[in-house]
This record gives C-alpha cells, sequence and structure tokens, in this order.
C-alpha cells in the first residue's frame, strides 16, 4: 500500500509520457505529432519537479524562519528543458509550414508517397534521356 | 490530464486539439505551483499555454484544420509504447517514495544551494541563484538554443522580399481591425502595464519567481498583441526586423561578454565573483545583466518568430492572390 | 588564457554565431567563420597536447566547484573527438562558400553560418562538458541547428527529411532526458565523475537499470544506430552538401562518444556489461547493421543515399568494436571514428564538387566524369578505397585493429563476418568507380569542367589525410590507445 | 653508377612508380613517353641483376621503411624466391615493353598512357611483393598489384570487358580481403608476427586444426593463384590487350600469387609444419584436381586466348602442387616452374597476340595454314608448347622433373598420376595449333587475305623469350641453385 502511495504520481506521469509518445508514432498529421511531442516533454518536466518536490516544504525562495524548501535543482533543470521544448515546436511548427507550402500536405503518409513518386519521376526522367 | 490527453490523441479537428494542448499546458502550469516550482509554473503558463498555443493556432491556420483518418498501424505503436511505458514502470519499483525527504536527491547536491546560496550568492531566489550562477552554464546553453531556433525558423521562413501587399489584403487587414475597435482601444491601454510587469518580472527575478526568460516572453506577448490587433506593417513599424535580429546577437554576446570579462578578470568563465571588489556584488552585478542578456534575447527571438510566421501566411495570401 | 583553454574551446565558436549575425555580409561571415573554427582547431591541438602531458584537466564554470557547479573535464578521449570534430569542420569550411553560393539564397547565407557556428559549438560542448545536464542543453544546440540545416537543402525533399530527423531527434533527446532524470533521482548529482562514484551504490536497482537503458537507446536514435537509422539517409541526401560532408563526418562520433562516455566512465564497465546482456545485443544490432545497411547501400540510385547508407553500415563497425568490451575493442572503436571521419568527410565533399557542377549526384550523371573531374573523381576512389579497407589507406588500419581486437577474443566466425562486411563496400564503391570512368559521358550534355579549387583543395586535404594517416598510424594509434587505456584504467 | 644494393632494391620498387610521373607528363609525345618505359623498365632490371649478383657474393639485402602499425613495418629483404621471381619479372617487362609498343601501335588502342601508367605501377607493385619481408609488406603491393591492372583488363572500355574487370576485381579482391587478411590476422594473433621466418613463424604446439583452417583461408585467401573454385577471373581477364595478359597473366600476377603461396608455405608455416596439417592433403588433391579439370577445359576452348589461359590455370595447380608437396624438392621444382612457365607462357601469349595483330584471328579453328605466312611466330608457340608440356629443348623439362621427384619422394602416387596424365592433355591441347598452322591446308579465306608477319617490335620479343626457353634448357644452373638455396637455408635453419 505504502509503495502505491508513494510511486501512483509517478505512474500518473508515466501513463501521461506514454500517452504522448503514443500520439508521436501513431499520428499521421504533423501538427498533432508535434502537440504529441509536447506532451511527452511536459510529462517529462512533471516527472522532474515530482522528484524534487519534499513534503511539506515551500518554494524554494528563502525566506526567515522557513526551513524546508523544496529543491531547486530540479526546477532550474526543467526551465531550461521548457526553452528548449519551445525552441523545438517553434522550429518543427515552422517545418510544417514549409511542407504544407511544398507539399500541400500535412499528413505522414501522403508526405511519404509524393517522396516516393518523386523518386520515380527522377527516374523516369533519367529513362528518357 | 490524463484525459485532455486521451482527447488529444482523439479529436481530429485541429484547432481544438491546440486549444486543448494549451490548456494542457496551463493545467501542468497549476501543477508545478503544487509542487512548490513557481518558476516553472510561471514559464509553462506563459510558453506552454501562450506562446507554444499561439504558434500552433498560426500554423493550423496556415494548414488546415481537419485530420485525415489515420491509415497507420496503431498496434505497433501501441506495442512501443507498452514496453517503454512498461519499463518505465518497472524502473519506479526502486524509486525512492514521493515527497519523502530523505531521498539522495535532496542530500548531496541541493543543501548547498538551499542553505548557502544566500550567503555566497545574496540572492533570496535560489532557482535564481542556481539559474543564474552555479549552473550558469547551462542556462547560458538555454539562451543559445533560443538564439538557435530563432535563426531556424528564420532561415525556414524568412521571405524573399515581400510581395507588395495587395490593396485587397490591405482591406481585408484593415476591415478586421475596425471590427475589433473596442479589444483594440482596451489592448493599447494594456500594453505600457503588460511592459512595465515584463521589467518588473525582469529585474525582481532575484527575490520572487521570474526572470529573464519570463520576462522576455512577457515582453514579447505585449509586441505580438500588438501587431495581432493592428496588423503586421504597423507592428512592423514599431520594431523593425534587422534590429529585433541584432538584439537577439546582442543578448546572446552580452551574456558571452560576461563571462569573457571574469575571465579576464582572473576568475573563471561566469565567475561573477571577480566582477566586483566584494564578491556578492559582483553576483549581484553578474546575474542582472545575464539576465538581461537572456530577457533581450528571449523578447526578440520570440518576435521573430511570430513575425516569421505571420510574415509567411501574408506572403502566402499574396501569392494566391496571383494565382487566383 | 591556456588555463581557460577548455571552454575557449566551446565559446569561441559560440561567440562567433551572434556575431556573425551581425557582420551581415555572407562572404565577410564566412571568413569570420571560418577564422572561428580554425580557432577551435587549434585549441583542440593545444588540449590534446597539454591532455596527453599532464592527464585530466578539470575546468570549473562559475568558479563553483563540481558537482555544484558545472565543470569541464578534458580527457584524452574527448579531446581527442574534439580535434577530429573542430578539424573536419575547418576543412569542410574551406569550400564552404563555393558551395553555398550555388545551393542557398543569398539572403540566407549567414544564417547557414550562424547555425554552421552553433552545430559546431553544440558538438563540442557535449564533448568537453562533464556535466550530465550539460549533455543535454548541448544536444539540443546541435540537433536545433542541425535540423535547420538539413531543411535548407534544395529539394523539398530536404524538409520532409529535417522534419523526420526533428521528431526522432527529440523523441531521441527526450529519452535522454529521462535517463538523466532517473539517474538523477538515484543519486543526486548530475556531475559525471560524481555519477560515475555514486553509480555503484545503486546500480543494483531497477531504477538504475532503466535509467541506463533510456539513455542509450536515446544515444543510439542519435547515433543512427541499426534499426533506428532510418531519418539518416534522406537527412544526409538531401541536406546542402556541404552540411553533409560536416554531419557525416562529425555527428555520429558525438552520439559514439556518449555511448563511450556513460558506458565506461560513468556506468562503468561492470554495471554495463555484467549485469546487462548488453554486449551480445550491440554485437548482433552492430552486425546487423553493417550487413543490411551495406547491402541497401548497394542499391541506391543517389550516391550520396549509398555512402548514407554505408554510414550507418559504418556505425555498425564502430558498435562492433565496442561491444567487444575490451581495450583493444574500444582501441578499434576510436580509431575507426577517426578514420571513418577522414573518409566520409573527404567523400562527402567531394560529392558537393560534383554537385557544384553537375547539379546532381544520381549515379547515372557520373558517366565520363572520370574524364572530365580527374581530381574529383580520384579522390572519389581514394576515398572509396579506404571505405573498402585497401592497404595504405585508413580504412586499412581500423579494419586491422578491430580483427585483431576480435581475434584477441577468439572470435574467428566475427572476424569473417567484419572483413566480409567490408566486401559489401567493394560492390557499392565499385559501381561509382565504374560509371565514372568506364561510361562515356551523357550525350547533349555540356561538357562539364573540373572543380573549383576551393573544393580540391579541402578535399585533397582530406585524401592526404586518408592516406597519410593510413601509413604513419603512430598519432592516430597513439592517442586512441591512450585514450582507450584511460578509461579502462588498466595499469599496463 | 655507385648505388648501394639497398638503393637498388628500393629504386627497382619506386622507381617503376615515379616513371608514371614522366608518363603522363609526357602524354603528348609518344615516342618519349615509350622511352621513359623503356628506359625505366631497363634499369629496373639492371638493379635486378646488381642485387642477383649481390646476393651471390653472400650480402644480406634489406631496407626498413617505415612502421605502419606497432611492431609492423613495410620492410624488404632479399631472399631466393624472391630473388627468382623480381629476375622474372623485371627481365619480361623489358621484353613485353618492346612488344606492347609494337603492339598497341599496330592495334591503334586508345587510353595509351592510362596503359602504360597502370604496367608501370603494377611492376612497381610485382618488385615489392617479390622483396617483401612480411606479410603485411606483402600484402599491400599484393592488393596495389589487383588495383592498378584493373584499368588494364577493363581496357577497351566496352560492355565485355567492364564484366570481364567486374570478375577480375570482385575475385581477387574479394578473396583476398575475405580470406587472405583474414589468414594474416590469423597468424598475427597467434604468432605475433608476420615476418617471413626459415621453419616457420608458428610456436610449437599450436593447434593444428586451427592452423589447417588457417592454411587453407591462405590458399584461398590467394586469388591469383587461380585454385579452383576461385580461378574465374582469369578467363574474365582475357579481354584485356594482348600485352597485359601476356605479362600480367602469365608473369606477374598470377606469379605473385603462387610466389605468394610458395613464401607463405615455406617461410610462415615451414614444411615440417606444413606435411603435418590436416588439411594439406586435401588441399593437395584440390590443387590436383584444378590441374586436371583446367587442362580438360582448356580442351574444348576454340578461343586462343581462354584456352591459353586455362593452361595458365593447370600450370598454376603444378606451383601449388609442388608447394604443398611439403618436401624440398617439390619447393625446388615448384619454384623453377615459375620461372620456366613464366617464359613459356609468354611466349605462347605473345604469339596469339602477334596473330591478332597481323592477322586479326583469335580462333583457333581459324588458324589452318597460317604456319606459312607467319613461319616464326608459329615456330616460336611450338618451342614455348614444348616448355609447357616438359620436353625437351624447353626449360619446362627441368621443373616438371623435380615436380615428379617430389612427389615421389613424398610416395604422393596419385600427384604423381596426375601431374603424368595432365602433361599428356597439355600435348592434347596445345600440340594440335602448330599442327594446324603448319600442317593443314591453308582456310579459303587465309588465302584471300594478304598476312604478313606480326610487327618487328613483336618478333623481336618472342625471340628473345623463345631463346630465353631454350636456354633455360641448356643452361639451367643458376636458376637451380637460387631455388635449391631457398630449401638449404630452410632445412639448414630446421637442422639446427
Amino acid at each position: 500500500m505504502t509503495m502505491i502511495l508513494g510511486l501512483y504520481n509517478y505512474w500518473i506521469v508515466i501513463v501521461l509520457m506514454m500517452i504522448g509518445f503514443y500520439i508521436i508514432i501513431s499520428h499521421g498529421h504533423l501538427i498533432k505529432k508535434i502537440i504529441g511531442l509536447n506532451i511527452f516533454q511536459t510529462s517529462v518536466f512533471i516527472f522532474y519537479i515530482s522528484v524534487g518536490k519534499v513534503e511539506g516544504a515551500t518554494a524554494p525562495i528563502w525566506q526567515e524562519g522557513i526551513l524546508l524548501y523544496s529543491n531547486p535543482l530540479p526546477h532550474v533543470l526543467i526551465l531550461t528543458a521548457i526553452v528548449v521544448g519551445i525552441a523545438t515546436t517553434a522550429l518543427g511548427l515552422a517545418l510544417i509550414v514549409r511542407i504544407k507550402e511544398e507539399y500541400g500536405s500535412v499528413d505522414e503518409g501522403e508526405i511519404q508517397s509524393m517522396d516516393n513518386q518523386d523518386v520515380i519521376s527522377q527516374e523516369k526522367e533519367h529513362q528518357q534521356c | 490530464m490524463v484525459g485532455i490527453a486521451l482527447a488529444v490523441n482523439q479529436i481530429k479537428d485541429m484547432f481544438a486539439v491546440v486549444m486543448l494542448a494549451g490548456i494542457y499546458g496551463l493545467v501542468s502550469a497549476s501543477f508545478f505551483v503544487a509542487m512548490d516550482a513557481v518558476d516553472v509554473a510561471f514559464t509553462e503558463a506563459s510558453v506552454g499555454a501562450g506562446i507554444s498555443t499561439l504558434l500552433m493556432l498560426t500554423t493550423v491556420a496556415m494548414t488546415g484544420r481537419t485530420e485525415h483518418e489515420a491509415s497507420h498501424k496503431p498496434l505497433l505503436a501501441l506495442f512501443v509504447v507498452t514496453v517503454t511505458g512498461g519499463l518505465l514502470i518497472y524502473g519506479t519499483f526502486d524509486m525512492p517514495y514521493f515527497g519523502s525527504a530523505d531521498a539522495p536527491v535532496h542530500n548531496h547536491v541541493a543543501p548547498r544551494y538551499i542553505y548557502d546560496s544566500i550567503k555566497e550568492i545574496g540572492v533570496p531566489n535560489m532557482v535564481t541563484s542556481v539559474l543564474a550562477s552555479y549552473r550558469g552554464f547551462d542556462t547560458f546553453g538555454e539562451v543559445t538554443v533560443i538564439f538557435t531556433a530563432g535563426i531556424g525558423v528564420l532561415a525556414l521562413l524568412s521571405v524573399v522580399r515581400l510581395p507588395k501587399t495587395d490593396a485587397a489584403v490591405e482591406a481585408i487587414n484593415n476591415s478586421m481591425h475596425e471590427k475589433h475597435l473596442v479589444l483594440r482601444v482596451v489592448i493599447k491601454t494594456m500594453i505600457p502595464f503588460i511592459l512595465l510587469y515584463a521589467f518588473y518580472v525582469q529585474f525582481h527575478g532575484d527575490y520572487g519567481p521570474g526572470g529573464g526568460f519570463q520576462a522576455g516572453v512577457i515582453f514579447a506577448a505585449a509586441i505580438i498583441m500588438y501587431a495581432l490587433l493592428f496588423g503586421l506593417s504597423a507592428a512592423r513599424r514599431v520594431i523593425t526586423q534587422p534590429v529585433v535580429q541584432l538584439l537577439s546577437a546582442i543578448g546572446v554576446l552580452v551574456y558571452g561578454s560576461v563571462g569573457i570579462v571574469s575571465m579576464l578578470n582572473g576568475g573563471s568563465f561566469l565567475d561573477y565573483s571577480v566582477l566586483s571588489a566584494d564578491p556578492i556584488a559582483g553576483q549581484h552585478l553578474g546575474i542582472l545583466l545575464i539576465e538581461l542578456g537572456v530577457g533581450l534575447t528571449v523578447a526578440s527571438v520570440m518576435i521573430i518568430i511570430f513575425f516569421s510566421f505571420s510574415a509567411r501566411s501574408e506572403y502566402q495570401q499574396a501569392k494566391k492572390g496571383e494565382s487566383l | 588564457m591556456l588555463a581557460h583553454l577548455p571552454i575557449l574551446q566551446v565559446i569561441v565558436p559560440l561567440i562567433a554565431a551572434p556575431t556573425c549575425l551581425i557582420l551581415r555580409k555572407p562572404k565577410l561571415v564566412w571568413l569570420f567563420t571560418l577564422l572561428a573554427s580554425s580557432l577551435a582547431f587549434v585549441i583542440s591541438i593545444l588540449l590534446v597536447q597539454q591532455v596527453m602531458l599532464t592527464g585530466t584537466i578539470s575546468y570549473e564554470l562559475g568558479g563553483w566547484s563540481p558537482p555544484w557547479g558545472i565543470e569541464y573535464r578534458i580527457d584524452k578521449l574527448n579531446a581527442f573527438i574534439a580535434l577530429i570534430i573542430s578539424g573536419v569542420s575547418t576543412v569542410v569550411l574551406l569550400a564552404a562558400q563555393t558551395s553555398i553560393e550555388k545551393e542557398i539564397p543569398q539572403e540566407k547565407q549567414t544564417l547557414f553560418y550562424i547555425l554552421y557556428l552553433l552545430s559546431l559549438t553544440g558538438m563540442l560542448g557535449i564533448l568537453t562538458t562533464g556535466d550530465a545536464f550539460n549533455v543535454f542543453v548541448f544536444l539540443e544546440i546541435s540537433s536545433l541547428s542541425a535540423y535547420s540545416l538539413i531543411a535548407l537543402g534544395k529539394d523539398r525533399r530536404a524538409l520532409w527529411a529535417s522534419f523526420q530527423y526533428l521528431i526522432m531527434g527529440t523523441i531521441g533527446a527526450t529519452f535522454i532526458l529521462i535517463g538523466i532524470g532517473l539517474m538523477y533521482q538515484m543519486t543526486g548529482t548530475l556531475n559525471m565523475a560524481d555519477l560515475a562514484e555514486r553509480l555503484p551504490e545503486v546500480a543494483e536497482t531497477r531504477t538504475i537499470t532503466t535509467a541506463y537503458v533510456f539513455f542509450i537507446v536515446g544515444v543510439c536514435l542519435k547515433l543512427a544506430l541499426f534499426p533506428l537509422h532510418f531519418w539518416l539517409p534522406n537527412a544526409y541526401t538531401y541536406a546542402p552538401s556541404i552540411v553533409t560532408a560536416f554531419f557525416a563526418a562529425t555527428s555520429t562520433k558525438v552520439a559514439a562518444y556518449l555511448l563511450i562516455r556513460f558506458t565506461f566512465s560513468i556506468f562503468g564497465i561492470s554495471f554495463s556489461f555484467t549485469t546487462l546482456p548488453m554486449e551480445t545485443l550491440f554485437l548482433i544490432l552492430g552486425l546487423l547493421g553493417i550487413f543490411i545497411a551495406s547491402t541497401v547501400a548497394i542499391y541506391q540510385d543517389n550516391i550520396k543515399h549509398v555512402f548514407a547508407y554505408s554510414s550507418v553500415a559504418q556505425v555498425g563497425y564502430m558498435i562492433v568494436g565496442f561491444s567487444l568490451a575490451t581495450q583493444a575493442g574500444l582501441t578499434a572503436m576510436l580509431l575507426h571514428m577517426f578514420n571513418h571521419a577522414l573518409m566520409k568527410g573527404a567523400l562527402f565533399l567531394a560529392l558537393a564538387a560534383v554537385i557544384y557542377r553537375v547539379g546532381s549526384t544520381r549515379i547515372a550523371d557520373f558517366q565520363g566524369l572520370g574524364r572530365q573531374m580527374p581530381l574529383t573523381m580520384a579522390a572519389i576512389v581514394v576515398g572509396g578505397l579506404s571505405l573498402i579497407g585497401v592497404p595504405l589507406t585508413v580504412g586499412f588500419v581500423s579494419k586491422w585493429y578491430l580483427v585483431v581486437a576480435v581475434l584477441e577474443k577468439g572470435w574467428w566466425w566475427l572476424a569473417g563476418l567484419v572483413l566480409l562486411g567490408s566486401l559489401l563496400a567493394v560492390i557499392y564503391v565499385w559501381r561509382i568507380v565504374e560509371t565514372a570512368y568506364f561510361k562515356a559521358p551523357i550525350a547533349g550534355r555540356q561538357p562539364v569542367k573540373e572543380a573549383p579549387m576551393a573544393f580540391l583543395v579541402p578535399v585533397w586535404m582530406l585524401v592526404s589525410a586518408n592516406v597519410y594517416f593510413g601509413i604513419d598510424t603512430r598519432l592516430s594509434v597513439e592517442i586512441a590507445t591512450a585514450a582507450a587505456k584511460s578509461l579502462f584504467g588498466v595499469v599496463q | 653508377m655507385n648505388l648501394s644494393l639497398e638503393t637498388l632494391l628500393q629504386l627497382s620498387i619506386l622507381l617503376p612508380m615515379l616513371s608514371t610521373i614522366g608518363i603522363v607528363a609526357l602524354r603528348g609525345h609518344q615516342n618519349l613517353r615509350e622511352a621513359v618505359s623503356i628506359f625505366t623498365s631497363l634499369f629496373v632490371f639492371y638493379a635486378v641483376v646488381s642485387i642477383y649478383l649481390g646476393l651471390q657474393s653472400g650480402e644480406t639485402i634489406s631496407v626498413h621503411w617505415l612502421q605502419i602499425l606497432p611492431y609492423l613495418s613495410v620492410s624488404f629483404t632479399v631472399e631466393p624466391l624472391g630473388m627468382i621471381f623480381a629476375l622474372i619479372a623485371s627481365f619480361l617487362w623489358l621484353v613485353t615493353i618492346i612488344y606492347s609498343i609494337g603492339y598497341m601501335r599496330g592495334h591503334n588502342e586508345d587510353h595509351q598512357t592510362r596503359f602504360y601508367c597502370c604496367f608501370a605501377i603494377a611492376i612497381g607493385a610485382v618488385m615489392g611483393v617479390a622483396f617483401a619481408d612480411n606479410l603485411l609488406t606483402l600484402f599491400i603491393f599484393y592488393e596495389v598489384l589487383t588495383l592498378s591492372t584493373y584499368p588494364l583488363v577493363t581496357h577497351a572500355g566496352t560492355e565485355a570487358a567492364k564484366k570481364g574487370g567486374r570478375t577480375y576485381l570482385g575475385i581477387l579482391l574479394g578473396t583476398s580481403i575475405a580470406f587472405f587478411l583474414f589468414a594474416i590476422l590469423g597468424t598475427w594473433a597467434i604468432a605475433g608476427t608476420l615476418d617471413f621466418t626459415q621453419g616457420g613463424v608458428f610456436p610449437e604446439g599450436t593447434d593444428t586444426t586451427l592452423l589447417g583452417v588457417i592454411l587453407v583461408l591462405f590458399i584461398f585467401g590467394i586469388g591469383k593463384a587461380a585454385i579452383m573454385p576461385f580461378h574465374r577471373w582469369l578467363p574474365a581477364a582475357m579481354v584485356a590487350p594482348t600485352p597485359v595478359s601476356a605479362l600480367l597473366h602469365a608473369v606477374a600476377v598470377v606469379k605473385a600469387g603462387v610466389f605468394t603461396v610458395m613464401k607463405v608455405c615455406a617461410l610462415i608455416f615451414g614444411i615440417d609444419l606444413l606435411s603435418i596439417l590436416p588439411t594439406t592433403q586435401p588441399l593437395l588433391y584440390l590443387a590436383g584436381a584444378t590441374v586436371l579439370l583446367a587442362s580438360f577445359i582448356a580442351m574444348r576452348q576454340d578461343n586462343l586466348k581462354a584456352r591459353l589461359a586455362y593452361s595458365t590455370i593447370g600450370q598454376l595447380g603444378y606451383i601449388t602442387i609442388g608447394a604443398l608437396l611439403a618436401s624440398p624438392i617439390g619447393v625446388i621444382g615448384g619454384s623453377m616452374h615459375i620461372a620456366m612457365h613464366a617464359f613459356g607462357k609468354i611466349t605462347l601469349f605473345f604469339c596469339a597476340g602477334a596473330i591478332l595483330v597481323a592477322a586479326h584471328k583469335s580462333k583457333v579453328s581459324q588458324l589452318d595454314g597460317l604456319g606459312r605466312q607467319m613461319p616464326i611466330t608459329m615456330a616460336a608457340f611450338f618451342i614455348a608448347s614444348l616448355a609447357i608440356i616438359g620436353i625437351p629443348p624447353a626449360g619446362g623439362t627441368w621443373s616438371k622433373w623435380y615436380l615428379l621427384m617430389g612427389s615421389m619422394d613424398t610416395e604422393q602416387w596419385t600427384i604423381l598420376v596426375i601431374l603424368l596424365v595432365s602433361s599428356l592433355l597439355n600435348i592434347a591441347y596445345l600440340l594440335p595449333i602448330p599442327i594446324r598452322a603448319f600442317l593443314y591446308k591453308e582456310s579459303p579465306s587465309n588465302t584471300a587475305l594478304e598476312i604478313k608477319e606480326a610487327p618487328l617490335a613483336c618478333l623481336i620479343a618472342i625471340g628473345i623469350t623463345t631463346i630465353a626457353t631454350m636456354v633455360l634448357f641448356i643452361y639451367p644452373t643458376p636458376l637451380y641453385e637460387l631455388a635449391s638455396s631457398i630449401l638449404q637455408t630452410s632445412s639448414n635453419a630446421h637442422g639446427q
């Protein structure tokens, strides 16, 4: 029982991570992939923050008289990681915009098949040479 | 939160999905508050719920709302996910329990940050002291990441030369602005306050939650709001693209120079103690400066990214107009 | 200033990147980039010298002693790899201006150089840092810049390749992040040296096993280890050719470095190879990588694809060396990292020259190039021979060490397989040679001129390095052996 | 010239390689370009002869270049077996250069500069193989030889040539990397040295099964020795211009192969060890089978060059047998056969080339009555055939004799029978050619054409090699002495 109580928080986080991960792998829509990535990463952030939590402590801002603080280090790490996350998201979205322009689609399957056609058409061109 | 995540998985309308993702960001932000991570919550709220939702909406607007029926093999994906998740669950069994104070995390490195930082650095917000001083180099890296993203987006989306804005497009823009007259007035009065708040967050980071990053985001938000309501060209009149780019570079350079100056003063890279005769004052000065650098870069990169996206969409519309 | 070398190694390209944005003029920016990269190269040379003389160098960032602050820790291993990377980067840059002129629109050239520098920064940062989380940060710098650089390719498929890479790369990075988080949770520290000390206490726990697995899977995604390689061929093929030359020679090396660093010096050999069946797993994956990727390479029509798949196969060789878990095996792996950087740098740079003149790297377009671009093609031939592992080239040296290391274990069958693998290389290299030399130029095509000096000089620098280090192996072997020895910590 | 023998040794390897620069530089001037080739070959021959004289007077000549891998260096030493090979190769290079000038001009071939360059590199590599002091050095030059001859094989650039080239390179490079290199590495792992040593390098008590496997790897890995089933490259390489076939596939390449086999058997394993390995006997039978099968196939070939190619495969089998007999006399016979076969076969190829240039004929069935139009060529062909068969007055007699002695010595009766039968087969596939040429009636197509003798340069070359074949019959002593000194030193070393 203590185990379940002591770990359930982590389990929820893991479930969240996996949903995010599942969205990335299984969905063809590129924006959805990015959102999945976001969920995945955010869940990892939650995990880190959970690690830093101390029962009964307060936020790590020094105040007279308070002795128990949560661990500030994970917070710092996650601040950095969030920034990395938004950077990745921005870049990914920019790519999607360009992909839409060039391919006219944002669906993985469609793009893949168009790519294959590119190869085939190039070969044909070559045969005509 | 699980519910939101599942909903994201199921819903096909991208607009709703994006909004849900935004809500997910907000909910996790509140979770962070519950976990005592106020700084993180602040950031997550402004980023997860704010900027990234905004960007996604822009993208959705540019690429279309609906998702096609998935033609994939979800079984394989499910398998991979189950294995990964199973491994993680397996890993949890030997973890120290949630919240327990005797976990190794709380006993090795952290105590120094918690109990000595006020002596060594003199800043009450431990997150800030760790972020800016103990692990200042990580933050430098973080600024570089943001800078990289800005340059990357610029490289991807920048338009050779804006085609002359069609009168039609202009008209649409104008009419839209007319409609939102009330909003415009309200926002216009709000913007100075938002900017002010940004500065407060920027310089108050030592004492409460906040710092360069959050301030940068807020600052950028103000500009973006302006641009949303008054049109891109108007916003561009306020802040021109080359200037923003320059500022983003200068932000990184400011951070780097602080490091180099401390190196020249005989310390190691980013050792603020040598910046001033009194180490604590040196730390203060250093943190102030680097937070300034962070703020500059973050704000300008956010603006770059947003401008790039919307300029691209204008460009697309103009192109469509030409082809019609 | 000498004491600051470790940090300067990373800071020089880092600071140079935003400065480029201020300089703006592409040509000026190119010169500046070249300067920064050569400076990094000089620094890495100095560092190698210093490390070989005095042993590991530790540099405390911000003046905070580890594990509280971030530490830069230079030992023989990362000094060696930093040398490879900054060296290749500098040589590749020599050709950049000419190549980029043709492949990337004028207004994006400055951005290109900035991204290039950032990517270099990221890689060097991963190498030099002694802090696990710092690795993640710099990994993202190098990855983000890599995605953007690849997306700058002319073909629209570059975008799609870049997006795939972005998804895979971010999953990999997040896995690494999970791994680091779990390690941190169990030990309370992020400093590598400190981790290495504190891990054995908790090594028996399931959490650490999970941490290791996640970290390694994440790294293997970046490493493009078979079967996690599928993002690589397209990314290499459609990226601007300079980028391909740079990445092919460097990026997998950085991932391989992480693999070595965490397996050997952080988790320790006894954990990685005794507690977990990593040897067998890696051996099988390495071998599969060699054979499947080489076979696929044979059937490719685009030469960039051929060499990209060949890179996946070469990663297989490195992993085979790694999986032996012996000092000799590790030496072989390190040597192959060095040598492979030289080969692939030369080959892809020569391909860049072909693209410059011909505009394509499809095999059909190579017809008759042996006559029209003799020097470029000769470079491809030498590079190809090196890939096969013909004596007097670096490829032979690495193969020699690998097989000797395998035989040291008494695995004769494996030695045979490794050598058989190089036969596949003979096939895909020879297809190119035959087309270039024994087919008449395509009728109706404008006669192609030899590549300009801007290409020939760096290409031949790398080619001569291929031959030089194939004959005089003292330098590379000495450093690789020393690095491997230090990781095993054996007094011999 | 007062060059030390060491310098000459290095020059004999380097000069051919350096001469390519001269050849390329003078590509516009045909005569000068060929002069460079001739001078280089003259000098190399001079150098090799000087080294030979030095060796006779008992000097040890060795050169150490540089260390490639720890404890492994590129270095050269002169020893009798290598000496034989170097003498033959350098002498025949000189002759072939003269011949090919006539042939290439007579045939108006393209890419002549590339041809001469690769030719020169190949000879440099052969010298390197001949003088190599350890297996690594040998392997390096072995590969250089493969690569430098590839462009020669595909010289014509036609689809057939490319296909032949692919087979050629595929088999030679493939076997050398997959088996030969493997065997070398195995040797290195077991013995810790790759130096050629009298009496072998393996420590006593090494598992003979393992060594047996290594021996198999060596024999198959040295694809240039053309032991079946890795012989396909030789007929495939016959698409090359005739001088290439002549020098490289009767002398340089194939002989580099059997020479390596000899060296490995005598100086890596040592004949004593060799005789007790479990795989020696099966390999011996395989070599025997190669001899017989190749002879049978040769009989069925109508294409003259293909017939000669299969004949070569058979003759290489003899030499391999000599090496594997693991007896001193076998080694003598084998190494003498390297020389005898070289002269005989090169003459045959020269003749085939001459016929092609002068009469544009490449099939045996077209040669009826040609002896009247090309008497010199066909006479030379006849004498050379005798050398291959092993009948006086040609040098081949001696080497066959020693091989037979060797097989009797070791009581390998099956091998003895094989040798005898194959000699009969040799008669059956070689002698009909001169017989057709001299005794049959001219075919009507031949009379219609005015066929003259081959170009003078070709004839000179043919004459030299034919005479050399006969000289070797009358005066084989120096050769015998060299060959027996391989064995004396090796058995002496063992006796101690």
